[in-house]
């Protein structure tokens, strides 16, 4: 037993804050948590400043759960800042783990971005041509806001990191597993993903499976799908092979094809090439101009296989940005 | 200095790469460009490789095969087919040329083929100039 | 025009002695190794291939077996033992068959019987005039004078006339090769100037053998130039100077030193030959038809009755002068009066007009025979 | 990881290596790579003197990893394996870099070259610090043998495995036995009698104990790996009797030819002139003892065609093997029949290549046979012949040995047919889970050093099936495949290659991707453990499961991710 209570540290990073709802959803387990930690930071629920980490001495933190991904320089000097100040920093969910779906910006660049969202957007003003700048001048005053980066990193990319909790979010009670871990003090080796099985989701996926052959890919409106039978079979592009288990199967039961936000497992290098080479395995053609109608039922392929890992695949980004 | 890219060539051990040997034992010469990884079959090449490769510096790589219908495993060059256009695509989104991957059936009395295809690819990639994969992996840490 | 093969005519020329063109799967070697064989005289594949398709138009056409000596390489290198040269030998037999309009020539060549028989009834014939005509004009005892049993003045005119009706039908059969080989030939168009600037090569030819030279082997060269020098020497003496021949028994060296030079050459050209296809030698002794036999034979024995006519007539042993001059007479009239237009004697003629004919009908040649290359590439070339 | 001791053998192949590339600077900069504490250029490698290097630095210098550059693996990857064994190393620990034919003989630029050279040996390096001992598996040699085909391939196989007292399966589909041989008359070229070969084999198969003659039969399924397949065999009579199984631990596959179907090739008239007819008819007639016209008249003009089908463009590139002999072997039967006929024999190349076959060529010249060529490509025109024409029909050809455009005179007209693969090939190739070429015939293992073994090990191919062939080279390979089995079965246990795919079952979630990707039908799903597995002895290593496993569950030993990364990072290092 510890003789004196946790000091933890909740952060949100680029990311949804869907992560902070998901330490929520373990509902009055929370309460346990309250019980045996502080929590000095956590911006969605607890009133803590930036400044009030800052005077931390180093260390002084058990745990940090960091969630999002590394947009702008904010996050950066957080994630370091809590680097310094904590014992153990836990990537907490896709885009912390792997760059989640604000990882998809990397194959696009930041000049695409910001016309997007700030110049071509149809709520934009006609003739506003507003643009973020890192500095500002207004009204005699030097204005500051974080600096937008060219691309997403994960969270590893610019800090040490002691563990992944995967999942976009991570299931409830994997979550609560990882408090009652560390709470416990029972913690796996560095640089493990915890909270995650080792095997794909397809392990604990209800649907029957059977040898699959398909000649056509479907969106998931696009047909009926048997609610029995692998998706994948039926057509339905699910990454749920490709990708690691413990979220509880909440997609596939549901009728929604798996988008793989638990990763890759742990052999794999590239979870968006294994993906690929194995829903291409299955294509029942020997022709090639056969094979490419049917992988034209495969729109965005790559915004699909790396939907919650682009920063953590092997090219990390498109070279253009 | 003129620039002399970087293959690795993927080659499937009893087609291409007897193949390649035969570019050999007839004393064809071709350009020094290529870099071989021998694999039992085509189907054997992990797009994981591809881009693996691509990661490293390469600047292009070759996969080669049997010829369709002519596997030494029966199909498994069909597999490769069905890999390597999505992988086209998959690549196409990382930005990367579409010339820089390239999958060619040589079988293993194709020397001359093997040759011609590793000089043509050369070619077309010295045109291209080099691979900006590496540049942007390793500038990362500098251009946020 | 599709020319029709005629798979028959291998078996007629097989009796003409082509035993074993069949086996010739056209290498090609007979032609490369021949030094007469160049274009647009190619043999003897070419001839060969003709026969065995029986293209038998393009056969009588051709000139190419009198171009062809016999020296029987091409035959050394055959490696199928097709004989190029005995065919090309046949080929020459079966033309003068087809030369020759009155069929006497084909009736000897197909059946030596019937070439002997002739043979023997002519000179059996020419037997009995020729003493009939001496116990009429003259004695037996007598050789030379008016009572001469045979006088050379008689003799002669009968020479004369004989040749001269030879000669006719040889002529006659001459103008049927030209006709054949030159003549019907549409894509040969011979200027007349080519015929008389080519005149020359008629005598040079017959006379030097110069062709035959330039066989590898010099030999057989030597030895027929000797054996044809020396026949020939006896004609213009026969011919020209029967009355001095016939003088005696004293002997008159200024013109018997020619006729026992010519003598000696007969003698040893036809010995050697004989002994060169009994032995069977080379290549071109192996095979020798009936007609190769008579020929050599008969020439032998004509030599060998007139020297013993000779030394009879000089040692003054009149009776047995005389009846060996009739034998000597029965042996050369049907020698001369059947071999030389239809037996193998004619190849003294139709060889020199051959040579002849073709370096003039080479240079009227307006269309080349098409190359017979059994390669794909080189036809595609 | 700690990491192995290597040593790195740079081969000069004399001066086939190091005329261009600098064999001690490869070997230099080979010295200076991790793990590396032996690095030597030699003249000649595999030499004695060479493997025995190897040898001696493995027990001195406890090496632990052996990299070789040299020639291409294919060539002396086994020589070295051996010498690692001689030195008590796993084999497996090896890996040579192919700096011969795919460096020094294709490259000039020695710097280049070299350079290259370096990036190879790197790459071997790199990846040779990832292998693994593995160890070769021995598996039971089930002593019975199934042969598919009663022809004269399967005939032979049975009775040489059945002399040996081993237990033979002979499945025909037929209700006879003989195949194509029961259709032929005489042999080519020492004109012995078919039937009398024929009628002996069939004697002694349906006669021996140790053979099952299953006519009308075929096998209906394959299942299991090599030394312990289940074969099902199927009555194809009656369909009542059902299926019977059986065990065997090798098949030998001998379903034959079928013969070119002459139609397809509309200028020769075939089907429409009564008097053109294949060689099989011919045959026929033969085995009748009377050769003869429609019009019952026996032929005078008989005239042969070769290559009907065969050589072709349009139709089988290679040549059927068989019919020149059996083309001359006509010349001479009908020639001993018709001794007043002439023969024309229609050829494009004449290929008397076996043993006795020159010599029948030139006997058959000796009895007249004409003997009339044509091109590749081009087709003689067979047509009726005009009123007065002493022949009845009329083949035109442009003649190649005469240059000439020639009409052959005919009364028969006798078609060469070709050899074709029969319908059932892929039929059966799926069956035995072996492949078959672009023209259809099933591929050996390798073309000289293992023609009888396919890729699926236990399965052999033998007779025509493989590629067209005559007798005497049917029979020879009948034996061979005999042979190889027997001595499988003597050693009674069956060493598998150490090289195939595993699944690692702690990783399969069992979403059955791979199972329908093994040519072999290696994988099996474990219903109730929702795993899949490999059949080890069945894998044949390819990878094809591996590179689609999206858990990367499945690892290819000898060519694992690992290892083919490190070599990636190797060459580009």
């Amino acid at each position: 037993m510890a003789a004196r209570k946790l000091q933890i540290a909740l952060y949100w990073g680029a990311g949804c804050g869907g992560c902070d709802v998901a330490v929520l959803d373990t509902n009055e387990f929370i309460l346990d948590i309250a019980a045996v930690a502080d929590i000095r930071l956590w911006p969605i629920a607890v009133d803590g400043k930036y400044k009030d980490v800052e005077a931390m001495e180093d260390g002084e933190l058990d745990l940090t759960v960091f969630n999002g991904a590394v947009r702008n320089s904010e996050n950066e000097h957080i994630a370091k800042l809590l680097r310094q100040k904590s014992k153990l920093v836990v990537a907490f969910g896709s885009c912390a783990h792997m760059g989640g779906i604000p990882g998809l910006a990397n194959f696009v660049t930041r000049e695409e971005i910001f016309t997007a969202a700030y110049l071509h957007n149809p709520s934009i003003e006609p003739g506003n041509t507003t643009i973020p700048h890192p500095e500002t001048a207004f009204d005699g005053s030097q204005l500051t806001i974080p600096r937008f980066y060219k691309r997403v990193y994960k969270l590893n990319d610019v800090i040490d990191v002691d563990y992944y909790v995967p999942g976009c979010p991570p299931a409830a009670d994997q979550v609560k597993a990882v408090f009652e871990a560390v709470i416990a003090g029972e913690l796996p080796a560095k640089g493990s993903v915890v909270g995650a099985s080792e095997r794909a989701v397809c392990d604990d996926c209800p649907r029957v499976k059977n040898e699959k052959k398909v000649k056509h890919f479907y969106r998931p409106w696009q047909i009926m799908a048997d609610p029995d039978v692998c998706l994948l079979e039926q057509g339905i592009l699910c990454a749920g092979p490709a990708t690691r288990s413990g979220c509880g199967v909440r997609c596939p039961s549901s009728g929604i094809p798996c988008r793989g936000c638990y990763g890759p497992l742990p052999n794999v290098v590239d979870q968006g090439a294994k993906f690929l080479s194995a829903v291409v395995s299955i294509i029942d053609s020997k022709d090639p101009k056969e094979i490419e109608e049917i992988i034209d039922g495969l729109p965005d392929f790559a915004g699909y296989a790396y939907r919650f890992g682009l920063p953590s695949s092997l090219l990390q980004r498109s070279v253009r940005t | 200095m003129t620039f002399e890219p970087k293959i690795v060539g993927f080659l499937c051990n009893w087609c291409s790469y007897t193949g390649a040997d035969l570019a050999g034992t007839s004393r064809i010469k071709y350009r020094p460009n290529v870099r071989v990884i021998r694999v039992m079959c085509s189907a054997r090449i992990d797009p994981t490789f591809v881009i693996k490769a691509l990661a490293e510096g390469a600047d292009g790589v070759l996969i080669c095969g049997c010829h369709p219908g002519d596997c030494h495993y029966t199909e498994g060059n069909y597999k490769t087919m069905r890999r390597y256009p999505l992988l086209k695509r998959l690549l196409a989104d990382y930005g990367i040329d579409d010339e820089r991957v390239r999958l060619e059936w040589v079988s293993a009395s194709e020397g001359k083929r093997f040759a011609d295809i590793v000089d043509d690819m050369t070619e077309r990639l010295c045109e291209l100039g080099p691979s900006l994969v590496k540049s942007a992996l390793a500038t990362d840490a500098v251009e946020r | 025009m599709a020319l029709r093969i005629n798979p028959k005519l291998i078996d007629e020329l097989e009796v003409y002695g082509a035993e074993d063109v069949s086996k010739c799967y056209h290498c090609g070697n007979c032609s490369a190794v021949c030094v007469h064989s160049s274009d647009p005289y190619v043999f003897p594949r070419r001839s060969m291939r003709n026969l065995q398709m029986g293209l038998e138009d393009k056969l009588k056409g051709g000139l190419e077996p009198w171009l062809c000596y016999y020296c029987g390489e091409c035959s050394e290198q055959c490696p199928r033992e097709a004989e190029p040269g005995e065919t090309m030998m046949s080929l020459r037999r079966w033309l003068t068959s087809r030369y020759d309009w009155t069929g006497i020539s084909r009736l000897f060549y197909r059946s030596w019987r019937w070439e002997v028989g002739a043979i023997l009834l002519v000179g059996f014939l020419t037997a009995l005039g020729f003493l009939l005509f001496g116990f009429s004009q003259g004695s037996i005892t007598h050789y030379n004078g008016s009572n001469a049993f045979l006088p050379s003045s008689k003799i002669h005119v009968f020479d004369w006339t004989l040749a001269m009706l030879l000669l006719a039908v040889l002529l006659s059969n001459a103008a049927r090769m030209w006709w054949y080989t030159v003549g019907r030939d549409r894509s040969v168009k011979v200027p007349m100037k080519s015929y008389i600037t080519k005149a020359y090569l008629l005598p040079a030819h017959f006379i030097t053998q110069m062709r035959y030279a330039k066989c590898a082997r010099k030999t057989p060269w030597l030895t027929h130039l000797v054996l044809m020098l020396s026949y020939l020497t006896m004609l213009v003496l026969i011919m020209f100077f029967l009355s001095k021949m016939a003088s005696g028994p004293k002997i008159d060296w200024y013109v018997h030193i020619f006729g026992y030079l010519a003598t000696v050459g007969l003698v040893v050209g036809s010995v050697l030959f004989l002994r060169n296809r009994l032995r069977k030698s080379s290549a071109q002794y192996t095979h020798s038809h009936e007609s190769d036999w008579l020929f050599l034979v008969l020439l032998l024995v004509v030599t060998l009755t007139g020297i013993s006519q000779s030394i009879l007539h000089h040692s003054g042993v009149d009776v047995a002068a005389n009846i060996m001059y009739v034998v000597h007479l029965s042996v050369v009239v049907p020698m001369l009066a059947l071999e030389v237009p239809f037996g193998k004697w004619s190849h003294l003629a139709y060889r020199p007009l051959a040579m002849y004919f073709a370096d003039v009908r080479a240079e009227g040649l307006t269309r080349r025979e098409p190359a017979s290359v059994p390669s794909e590439g080189l036809r595609a070339a | 990881m700690e990491e192995p001791r290597i040593g790195v053998y740079v081969c000069n192949c004399g001066t086939n290596i190091a005329k261009v590339v600098d064999c001690d600077a490869v070997a230099e900069f080979a010295a200076k790579l991790p793990g590396v504490v032996v690095a030597r250029s030699y003249k000649y490698m595999c030499s004695n003197p060479g493997q025995e290097m190897i040898v001696q630095d493995i027990e001195e210098q406890s090496l632990e990893r052996v990299v070789v550059a040299a020639c291409s693996p294919r060539m002396h990857e086994q020589t070295f394996r051996r010498a690692l064994e001689t030195a008590g190393l796993n084999p497996y620990l090896f890996e040579m870099a192919n700096i011969r034919e795919q460096c020094s003989w294709v490259h000039d630029d020695g710097a280049i070259a070299t350079e290259k050279a370096q990036a190879l040996v790197h790459a071997a390096v790199n990846r040779v610090a990832r292998h693994e001992p593995l160890e070769r598996m021995s598996v039971d040699m089930c002593p019975n043998t199934l042969v598919i085909g009663g022809g004269i391939a399967g005939m032979t196989a049975a009775l040489e495995l059945a002399d040996a007292g081993k237990r033979v399966y002979l499945v025909e589909k037929q209700d006879h036995l003989g195949g194509n041989i029961a259709r032929v008359d005489l042999t080519a070229p020492y004109l012995d009698s078919a039937r009398d070969i024929l009628t002996y084999l069939v004697t002694r198969v349906l006669e021996h104990d140790n053979i099952e003659v299953m006519t009308e039969s075929r096998v209906e399924r394959l299942d299991g790996f090599v030394g312990n397949f289940k074969a099902t065999l199927g009555s194809l009579a009656n369909a009542a009797d059902g299926n019977a199984a059986v065990d065997v631990g090798s098949v030998i596959v001998c379903t034959g030819y079928k013969e070119f179907d002459a139609a397809r090739i509309t200028h020769y008239g075939y089907g429409k002139l009564p008097n053109v007819i294949t060689s099989f008819e011919l045959e026929r007639m033969l085995r009748q003892g009377r050769i003869e016209t429609k019009e019952g008249r026996p032929p005078q003009f008989v005239a042969i065609v070769h290559c009907v089908g065969s050589r072709s463009e349009e139709y089988h590139s290679y040549c059927s093997r068989v019919c020149c002999m059996t083309a001359l072997k006509y010349a001479h039967e009908v020639k001993s029949a018709l001794p007043k006929s002439y023969v024309s024999d229609v050829y494009v190349d004449m290929h008397a290549f076996g043993k006795g076959c020159e010599d029948f060529y030139r006997q058959s010249s000796e009895v007249k046979t004409l003997f009339l060529m044509y091109g590749r490509g081009e087709h003689p025109v067979i047509r009726k012949a005009d009123p007065g024409d002493e022949c009845g029909m009329l083949i035109e050809v442009n003649e190649l040995l005469s240059g000439e455009t020639v009409e052959i005179p005919a009364d028969l007209v006798i078609l060469m047919v070709g050899m074709e693969p029969r319908e059932d090939v892929d039929d059966v190739a799926h069956l035995v889970s072996i492949s078959t070429d672009k023209d259809g015939w099933f591929i050996e293992s390798h073309p000289k050093l293992d023609p009888v073994a396919t890729t699926t090990d236990g399965i052999f191919i033998a007779g025509a099936c493989q590629a067209p062939k005559d007798i005497p080279d049917t029979v020879a390979q009948a034996r061979a495949a005999a042979a190889r089995i027997l001595a499988r079965i003597a050693r009674g246990k069956l060493v598998v290659d150490a090289v195939y795919a595993e699944v690692d079952e702690d990783r399969c979630s069992g979403c059955r991707v791979c199972n329908e990707l093994c040519p072999y039908v290696a994988i099996e799903y474990d219903e109730t453990k929702r795993r899949s597995h490999i059949i080890s002895a069945l894998c044949k290593a390819c990878g094809a499961c591996v590179a689609a496993c999206p858990s990367g569950a499945i690892k290819a030993r000898h060519f694992t991710d690992e290892q083919i990364f490190a070599e990636i990072e190797g060459v580009l290092e």
